[in-house]
């Protein structure tokens, strides 16, 4: 059985030796040479999965939501297999901000990375914070704001489910940053009404959105017959929630056809990242299909390029939302 | 200050298939051995491997960890992987029922590896169930340093003690516990260390088992000499340190308690440093 | 290899025969004998599953929602498998009221099913009449109110997901019923806050909750790079949604503890349906999976009477909600 | 008013395990027997099988519907059934790479009938692809009865064209067309109709295979005398009649279009009530 990842350099190679196509794409001004990008809190730093392929190869890493402070995040067990999928509950561990930029981001830039960092804050303050930290360090290609956490001043609410607050950390952000790294806003699918979140961040200035973060779920251990997670509900992630995520990209890009969206959600395949690119993703984030495949971005990305090529795009940017159209078919 | 220990993963994983040579019943576990190549080289006793289950359409979606039993090469067929594997749970059970001839994909080998000493000492190895496993492997290795290596193993019931005719070979005692009275003495593998600790016969005691034998050896060695190395199971979505979700509170050398990923900081660990009362807690910050 | 539901009515026979143990509930006034009721929509109307099982075996049948009028639904495909789930877009196609409680009500309750009736509206009006004609008839023991469709009087915004929307439908029918038949309200899980939504609807009246209807979702078709539905979104149901709805029930049922759940999501197994029942489910509705299992009613009823007895439960309603004890474990 | 014509499911189906008696390529398809047991008395040609497919940890949890192309009642085996199916996505592969002995939970049968005349007719079977399947079966039925059956099979390509030794004894005539023509003549199966049925020497047209081929062969019988039973093929979440997936709009005796269930008001219809031009879409209702 050959493996397509064994040899991760030739692959990198094809890609690059396609003329006629062009596979790059942007979120505001950012430019990245590949669409397929990892997903936050599922890659770590970096450094791990750069065991398996050169992170340059990659549209970009996303890094793991960092705090303003160092955090031990919530106590084990912080993960459960479901079907199709999988819940975790890691409560944004993490070394603080400080020591990230100080040794991560240099790491990441060194094997020349296109970096997204990620920040998450339990205030509009500290996302503020954040963001003015992550300004005076430069190899940044853009910041995304997780906004998929609980706020400490309004009754533990997730931002992201309070249009306000949602509205609020991003317009703190946006005016730290001036208007030189664009801003993708994280949401959360748990919304009622998420085209009209949507429309708020990027009123307040987000240039870009990721969608979808996870899903707010729970397992009950049949066992213990108690929760099973040691912070009781837990994000739902993987193939189980790619039809939300679809579903949430097409409503958004609908309502902001303008407005890029970086996708994610359940993508496992080359045919995966493609659904989610016709729905209306400029980018694609790969989470936890890393987790059952160390390769799964270099094997997307392969996939992904030819699929593209089959059907006859000249561009990844000519598919974006083409599920949209309105000719008769 | 809580400083992350940057860890990077074992530099001899490998993403690749591997060949089911054998599978055959032991017990109540399944004895697999994998055709793997040239991977053995990299792989040390206490490095374990993940496994992708359920075949292609599966609803399983994260890899399975498994000791590495032992590894070897034969003529015939290239570097060989033993694991012992428990059918468990969907996941386990889809691999016991794999067939000779099947592909499996691995990622292999991960995780730290059992510390062996520069000089020859009295090393006891304890293990719990298919925990012993590894040990054999290890037994070999220390044997070679002239380590003097007894083993002690225990399970609730004689079907799931492991221990295969080739592997007594290769320490100079062995005692079974099972709880139930199956086979060996009757009762738990931790009575006899306390004497064995205070006899001053142990230098060294490596375990691998459930949380809770590991844990119970940690507090018998506590505020002796004896090096305690634990080859802990936490549950793991990755196994590649990619996920946070396998950590155990670890005491640094500076004494301040990290959530350590068990995947690449484990799963050998200090017996000594895994803060077992606050396994299932989160530890304060102190800044 | 045995089936166990070859001889349905010996599966039966053990249930009835064992003593000592109790696995009857209520949903407000309504007694059932066993917890395991179908969901609606994912039975039609009785007749086709009783070719596999007489439905007299199980708790209830709920009826698929019927509207005021007849309706041809939406158009096909009206459906895609999913990574342990499917989509259906069906748009409650159905004889009309008239003709169910004329036609399809009298067969069940010939059959000795207990029979639990789903009624939806486009308007508020369309609930109260539907509510008029389902108390005119005999043989039935609830009335599931599924507010899961779209509010046409209100910019087509699904009344479940708009709190006021809601506590009036309910409001409506329980003038309608007064206080005989048990109103079970069933809630969409796509809202910001579900606990909220609920505590309403049963200040309004509902003496039940039914949790959760199906997830909003999509899926494109990558060789037509259209959606793959007619009716472009669809319900995304299955074991994929199963955490997301031990989530829900556990939630509400932590908020609203002495309101009864009708608990669906997901649920294949016994076990399933034990954990839905450990988050605080007093009954549990199997939907997909019957289109797998045509027997699974009855094998899930068969096993959760195992697992209860196992566990050393002396009656069902002793393991509802026991997930949420508070003694240390 | 749209009255929804209660059909109940055939009363025939049963839920149960086969055995993989044989599983065999033929060109682009598996021919597989099953081993049903007494469940084929009940099997009639145009009924279907759904089958589980993906093992008990699959993320599929839809069965998939098969064609029953024949059943046959055998000293060895008793009561066999066979399926021709296409390897297409993930659950037909998964069923044709069943080994021999394999247990697979099947309902069957489901479904209605091909119609069978009272009297001798001449009737002419048209199969696209894999829908050749049932039709041998049917041929054999109808010779049986005292018709004269001539059957078009049609195909993309050759490996497409399933026609096995045995079945062309049950007709009395069998043309093959192939769009690449690498088998038979090139051209769609479609293109000789027409002349038959104005030769007037056609009085049941019975066809299986892509919507698109049956509604053109409606199209051709429309405002003639020949009578058009399709076996039409819709996707099917159950395969039962209880999910309401499976609709074909289709007109009824009193004028009327309703939204019927494939899986339990066919596969087999009469092709001049189904509203092919509304396929798709949604019928206004009428009151
Ligand atoms: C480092 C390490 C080494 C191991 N070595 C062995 C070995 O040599 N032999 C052996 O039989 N087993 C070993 N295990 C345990 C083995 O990984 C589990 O039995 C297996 O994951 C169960 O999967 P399942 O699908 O059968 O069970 P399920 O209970 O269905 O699994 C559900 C989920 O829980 C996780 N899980 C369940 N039980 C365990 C467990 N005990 N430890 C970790 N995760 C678990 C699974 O990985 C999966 O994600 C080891 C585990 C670890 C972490
Ligand atoms: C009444 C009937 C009789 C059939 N007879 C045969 C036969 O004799 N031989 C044969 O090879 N195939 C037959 N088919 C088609 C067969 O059911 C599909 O090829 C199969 O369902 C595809 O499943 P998959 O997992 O391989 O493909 P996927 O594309 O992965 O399936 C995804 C989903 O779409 C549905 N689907 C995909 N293609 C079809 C299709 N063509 N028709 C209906 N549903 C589909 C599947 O059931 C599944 O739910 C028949 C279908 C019907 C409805
Ligand atoms: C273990 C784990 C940790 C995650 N941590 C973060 C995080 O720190 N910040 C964030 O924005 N999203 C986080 N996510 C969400 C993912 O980035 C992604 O939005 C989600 O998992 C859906 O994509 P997937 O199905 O490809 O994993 C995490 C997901 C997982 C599974
Ligand atoms: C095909 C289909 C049709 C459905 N129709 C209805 C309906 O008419 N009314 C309703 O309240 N829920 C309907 N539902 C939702 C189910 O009753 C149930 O809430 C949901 O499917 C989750 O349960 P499950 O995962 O067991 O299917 C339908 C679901 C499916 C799959
Ligand atoms: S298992 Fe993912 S970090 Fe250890
Ligand atoms: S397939 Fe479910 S009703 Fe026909």
């Amino acid at each position: 059985m050959a493996l397509s990842w064994t040899d991760s350099a030739g692959a990198a190679m094809t890609l690059n030796n396609t003329e006629n196509f062009d596979f790059s794409t942007t979120l505001g001004n950012a430019y990245f040479a590949s669409p397929i990008f990892t997903a936050s809190g599922c890659a770590s730093s970096g450094k791990e999965l750069a065991q398996f392929f050169p992170l340059s190869q990659i549209g970009a890493v996303v890094t793991k939501s960092v705090m303003n402070k160092p955090r031990h995040g919530r106590p084990t067990p912080r993960m459960a297999e479901t079907p199709s999928g999988m819940l975790n509950s890691i409560g944004l561990q993490g070394p603080g901000i400080d020591a990230f930029l100080a040794n991560d981001v240099p790491w990441l830039v060194e094997e020349k990375a296109r970096v997204i960092v990620s920040i998450a804050g339990e205030t509009i303050e500290e996302y503020a914070t954040l963001a003015r930290k992550v300004r005076s360090v430069s190899g940044i290609s853009a910041l995304e704001v997780n906004i998929s956490c609980p706020n400490v001043e309004n009754r533990g609410l997730v931002f992201a489910c309070d249009p306000e607050a949602s509205r609020r950390v991003i317009d703190g952000v946006r005016r730290i940053i001036g208007g030189d790294l664009p801003i993708i806003a994280k949401l959360s699918p748990d919304v009622t009404d998420l085209p009209s979140i949507a429309a708020g961040v990027v009123e307040s200035g987000a240039d870009a959105l990721a969608l979808i973060n996870t899903v707010l779920g729970m397992v009950i251990n049949v066992d213990s017959m108690r929760p099973h997670l040691g912070g009781k509900t837990g994000g739902l992630s993987g193939p189980a929630i790619r039809p939300v995520a679809v579903r949430a990209i097409y409503q958004v890009h609908q309502a902001l056809p303008n407005v890029p969206i970086l996708g994610m959600g359940g993508v496992t395949t080359g045919r995966d990242a493609f659904e989610l690119i016709l729905a209306g993703a400029s980018g694609v984030s790969v989470g936890t299909a890393s987790f059952g495949n160390p390769h799964a971005l270099i094997d997307i990305q392969n996939q992904l390029h030819q699929i593209l090529i089959d059907k006859g795009f000249k561009s990844l940017k000519s598919a974006i939302g083409y599920a949209h159209r309105t000719d008769v078919p | 200050m809580v400083e992350e220990v940057m860890t990077t993963i074992n530099r001899g994983a490998t993403h690749t298939f591997a060949t089911v040579l054998s599978n055959k019943r032991v017990g109540q576990y399944h004895q697999i051995l994998l055709g793997v190549g040239d991977l053995v080289k990299a792989c040390k006793p206490g490095n374990f491997v993940a496994i992708k289950v359920g075949g292609d359409s599966s609803r399983m979606i994260l890899r399975r960890a498994f000791a590495i039993s032992r590894v070897a090469e034969s003529t015939s067929f290239g570097g060989t992987m033993e694991l012992i594997a428990a059918p468990h749970g969907s996941g386990s059970q889809w691999l016991c029922s794999q067939p000779e001839g099947s592909e499996i994909d691995i990622v292999a080998p991960l995780g730290t590896a059992f510390g062996i000493p520069t000089s020859p000492v009295n090393a006891l190895l304890v293990g719990g169930g298919y925990g012993s496993a590894p040990l054999f492997g290890l037994a070999e290795v220390l044997k070679s340093r002239g380590c003097k290596v007894d083993m002690l193993l225990g399970a609730s019931t004689g079907a799931k003690i492991y221990a295969p005719m080739e592997g007594k070979r290769s320490v100079n005692s062995l005692k079974i516990y099972t709880e139930d009275g199956t086979m060996g003495q009757t009762g738990r593998v931790t009575e006899p260390i306390v004497d064995l600790i205070k006899a001053g016969s142990v230098d060294v005691i490596y375990s691998c088992g459930p949380m809770g034998m590991l844990s119970a050896i940690s507090k018998l060695t506590e505020g002796s000499d004896v090096v305690h190395q634990c080859a802990v199971e936490e549950a793991m979505a990755c196994g590649i340190g990619i996920c946070m979700t396998c950590v155990l509170p670890v005491k640094g050398s500076d004494g301040q308690v990290s959530m350590l990923r068990s995947c690449i900081d484990g799963p050998v660990m200090d017996g000594a440093d895994v803060q077992w009362h606050l396994v299932g807690q989160t530890p304060q910050v102190q800044q």
